[in-house]
């Protein structure tokens, strides 16, 4: 029998398989398609201080193999979250959830992870920094060393949870990012969130985006976030979130050789509401071919 | 919802480029006229929401229009073709909060999901006026199945060239008060307009297609909803334009 | 009829269709498969001071809607391009061709431009900036601004033809270098190079490419190709050369509407050899299909 | 080079992994034996190079080992598929270049071409002693095939379980001087060791296979040569190990 154990700061996951944040909703819905119980843990919908509808509609534009989306962070506010979703959550998942959170200031990232540092249910903070900084002419987080850095410190002094930066592949210098995480007190790096992308309508001659321009991700994203992940598990000896186009377990295994020490899947969730159950049940079988006998072991062993 | 492998029975034009499908599987997770289906095609990331015409216990019939990859894809698929859909998206017309006459408001292809609407409004006992709009002559379909369900049925051609001359609208009179309207969003807001009560069906460019993305959502008086899953119909006295 | 022809800094182009540079060869080995005077132009290997034989191999591997490759800019040395390369071509393409130039340092740059300057088959020089820059590090060229504007600087000094500076996609901000090679005397812009990817082979656990990372290409950087053009029209009042991930008429009008002038087609050469041909032949039936009479009026038309 | 459809006339498993696929369709562009095919798979981006095991005016044979997700590819497709291949690439063997008698030394998938050669060779009225080298007994495919063109068939195993136990090079004696090789790169390496001249087949990965890419590039004592145009056959005397 093959393992498909990790740990992740020091809480135990059945298997790497996560579903990332923004395709996965609450969790809840997908409950009622299979038991959630089977993932090693999901990264709930990025949460904001205050509500938020998002952007115009559309949101969605199809590239091949992959889309484009632009939904904004819609989200009912952390305080919404932590009255309505989290207890609804607790009826179907058994497991401790990671908190996606996002923000437009220090101040919000910090006030929102303080909330969160409370509840039970959280097992870990992943702070998504590619969100535009308000204060900074809209600049993201995510691009700038020093931006990273004071988000990490500041989440990190409200809670005594893993602290995972989720950075933005935006940027020249992916390590140097991630490096500076580390060095302000992250516990962990995910990564990739998804490269800006447009497409134009042929026949509108207008950008299909409402907002011109959005998140590309999906399976044709993997050969960057795979060298991504690559390149910052040896700039940091914190461990690595693996993610960006992800939908098999051969993929999974190539992000762990890589160097994630788990795998996050996007995208494949919208296209097959079933893709993560599938790549764990296909995991171990997938093991067996490549001569794997426990998944642990295999992490950053491409370098 | 439910995913489901149905086979194709018969695809042929009804139209220059409108084609009526057959699909024979499992329809157990539809339960309102009005919901859709999502298609996954060979070499398309994206899934294709279409509308369910009518179904049964043993099948479904789809109407689309040619207008992309997608459903030009769909053209080519022969009898036996299996395709991979999520089946029984969204929440579907309201037959039970329908009043006891009802007209059917559809532009172009927003007319497929008001065909199974007038079946079940029928089957309730209910009187329907079905208003169908085209642009021309040419591009009409599905006159004659309306009229065998027992509607009454009012075609326009924006160009005159058959029935009544103009938009929808100009075949609206004051018993048209309740109004079940699909098609595009100039359509439904000027139907919006010209009646007093109501069910509105919106197109949005979905990710998902079943609730998971947000992609789709669409701000209403109760707070923002998701044209796939919470629609893609709404009442009329809860839209914002 | 539709118009399908172009202006490329004063060069008129009977299409916009050129064939990207380490695709193509020097021309006239795809001459044997068509008449390659049905192109736009096209742009021809990168060239460098001196013969390189490039990177060790493996050199390729496969990617979802795309591959990486690492060919390391194998070319015969400039000299050896003028002596043999070019009097071949000449037999066969009776246009002017854009030559793509790559260097080490700003020295191999001009050396190299100085000497293509000569040549009157050259219409324009094309200046690759994706280069790590030998006296820097190996940092490339194309990720500052700074030296981004030296490199081009340089070559305006030895050249009289129009000079497209190529830039790297693997920067946080693609405009601001766009710019700096524009204020540096820049006459257009080309982009994109390749997406830095990577691919490990699950079998031996290893980086598929020799060289560990390589440069991905094809239909799945389309949407990044896509948003760049986009954002470097706006930032910039020189023509711009739009390239990543096309494949058809259609990929080139998305292009143009960006705000490209003319458009490179790269990897769809090696999986189909008639793409650039059977582009230029579609081109005609797809604009009248989008309603489009004259090819040059849509430049930038999304904006 | 020329692109070509071909149609899939047969297609069946040798042994547990190495597969036989009959190809109808133009082979005018085949030239010599030692060159390949250049296959187009749906869904995969790049082609898939396969080496010509024999051909004749109206197709031709490869023989294919399943190890990834192409070779899996192909054994799904049935008689009547069409196959977009890129036909005639390479250079392939120099049979006027070859003496007398020679020596066709294949391991595992590196056969297949040695067929046709094997055959061009004898057409040529030369003698030819076939190795064929496989890890065991139940891998080995062809032994018959090249015994029925007359060749002298050698079959080595590395285990003993057929014929001569060991690698190639363990039948290759004084008179196996001029060879023809095709196989794993180690192989090329000891038979380079043990023979006095010949010719030598090498794989690369290929991003384009006609010459385009410099993808597959591999030096030479005479410059940087193709293996996907100047080869994949290269003569003795130039290689650089
Ligand atoms: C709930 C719902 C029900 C629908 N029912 C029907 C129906 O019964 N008959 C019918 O002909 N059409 C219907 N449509 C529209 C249909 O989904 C689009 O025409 C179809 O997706 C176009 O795909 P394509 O590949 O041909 O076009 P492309 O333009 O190539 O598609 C590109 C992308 O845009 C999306 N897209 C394009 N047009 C639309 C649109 N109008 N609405 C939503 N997404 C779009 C596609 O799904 C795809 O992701 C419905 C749409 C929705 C949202
Ligand atoms: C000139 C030449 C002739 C060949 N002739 C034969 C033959 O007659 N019979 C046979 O069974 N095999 C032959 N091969 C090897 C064959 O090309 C590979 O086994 C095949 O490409 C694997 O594809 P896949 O999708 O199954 O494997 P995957 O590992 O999924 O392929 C991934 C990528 O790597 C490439 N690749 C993988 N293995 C090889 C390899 N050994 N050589 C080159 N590229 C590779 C693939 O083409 C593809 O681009 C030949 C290779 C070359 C270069
Ligand atoms: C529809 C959608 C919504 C997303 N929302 C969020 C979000 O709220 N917070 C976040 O950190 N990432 C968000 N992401 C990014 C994903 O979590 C992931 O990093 C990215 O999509 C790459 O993975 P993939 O290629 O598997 O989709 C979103 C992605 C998609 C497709
Ligand atoms: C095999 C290969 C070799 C390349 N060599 C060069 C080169 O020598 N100089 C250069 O400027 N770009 C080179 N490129 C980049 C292409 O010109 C082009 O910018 C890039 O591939 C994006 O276009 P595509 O997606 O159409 O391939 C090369 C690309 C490939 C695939
Ligand atoms: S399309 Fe994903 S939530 Fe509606
Ligand atoms: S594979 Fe492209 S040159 Fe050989």
């Amino acid at each position: 029998m093959v393992d498909t154990k990790v740990t992740l700061s020091g809480i135990g996951l059945d298997n790497p398989v996560i579903p990332a944040s923004g395709t996965f909703g609450y969790g809840y819905e997908f409950a009622e398609l299979y038991d959630i119980n089977c993932l090693g843990t999901f990264s709930f919908k990025g949460t904001t201080r205050e509500a938020r509808f998002g952007n115009p509609t559309p949101r969605i534009a199809e590239c091949t193999q992959g889309l484009i989306n632009a939904v904004g962070l819609q989200n009912p506010g952390v305080e919404a979250v932590i009255r309505e979703e989290l207890p609804k959550l607790k009826k179907c998942f058994h497991k401790k959830v990671m908190a996606n959170v996002s923000g437009f200031s220090i101040e919000d990232y910090a006030h929102t992870c303080a909330l969160l540092d409370k509840e039970e249910q959280v097992g870990w903070l992943e702070v998504n920094i590619s969100c535009p900084n308000v204060h900074n002419g809209g600049m993201a987080f995510g691009v700038s060393p020093q931006a990273a850095a004071e988000v990490t410190a500041a989440v990190k002094e409200v809670t005594s949870k893993p602290v995972y930066m989720k950075l933005s592949p935006n940027v020249t210098d992916i390590a140097a990012i991630a490096k500076a995480c580390e060095a302000a007190g992250a516990d962990g790096i995910s990564l990739i969130n998804t490269l800006l992308g447009m497409r134009i309508d042929l026949k509108t001659k207008r950008p299909v985006i409402a907002n011109t321009m959005g998140g590309f991700s999906g399976p044709a994203i993997f050969p960057v976030a795979l060298r991504m992940v690559y390149q910052v598990y040896e700039a940091v000896d914190i461990p690595v979130i693996g993610m960006g186009g992800v939908r098999s377990a051969e993929d999974v295994i190539e992000m762990m050789l890589a160097g994630a020490t788990a795998v996050e899947v996007g995208a494949a969730n919208l296209v097959n509401p079933y893709a993560c159950r599938d790549i764990v049940a296909a995991l171990p079988a997938t093991m067996e071919k490549y001569g794997i006998a426990n998944l642990s072991d295999i992490i950053g062993k491409a370098h | 919802m439910k995913q489901v492998f149905y086979t194709v029975a018969a695809n042929r034009p009804l139209t220059a480029d409108v084609w009526e499908m057959a699909l024979t599987g499992d329809t157990s997770a539809i339960t309102a006229p009005g919901q859709f289906i999502n298609i996954k095609l060979e070499g398309l990331y994206l899934r294709r929401p279409i509308s369910v015409c009518r179904w049964d216990e043993t099948g479904l019939t789809i109407l689309y229009k040619v207008v992309g990859r997608g459903t030009e894809a769909m053209t080519r698929l022969a009898p036996g073709a299996v395709l991979d859909t999520l089946s029984g998206l969204g929440n579907g017309y309201d037959v039970a909060a329908c009043p006891d006459h009802v007209t059917v408001v559809g532009g172009g292809v927003g007319v497929p999901p008001l065909y199974g609407l007038t079946r079940a409004l029928i089957a309730a006992g209910k009187r329907v006026h079905a208003i169908l709009g085209f642009n021309t002559k040419s591009e009409i379909f599905y006159e004659e199945q309306f009229r065998a369900l027992g509607a009454e049925v009012t075609v326009t051609t924006a160009d005159g060239s058959y029935g009544t001359k103009g938009f929808v609208t100009a075949a609206m009179g004051p018993a048209d008060a309740y109004v079940c309207a699909c098609g595009p969003e100039p359509m439904l807001k000027a139907v919006y307009g010209a009646c007093a009560d109501g069910q509105f069906s919106f197109e949005e460019r979905m990710g998902c297609g079943f609730g998971a993305c947000m992609g789709c959502s669409c701000e209403t008086k109760y707070g923002s909803k998701r044209i796939c899953k919470d629609g893609p119909v709404l009442r009329r006295e809860e839209i914002v334009w």
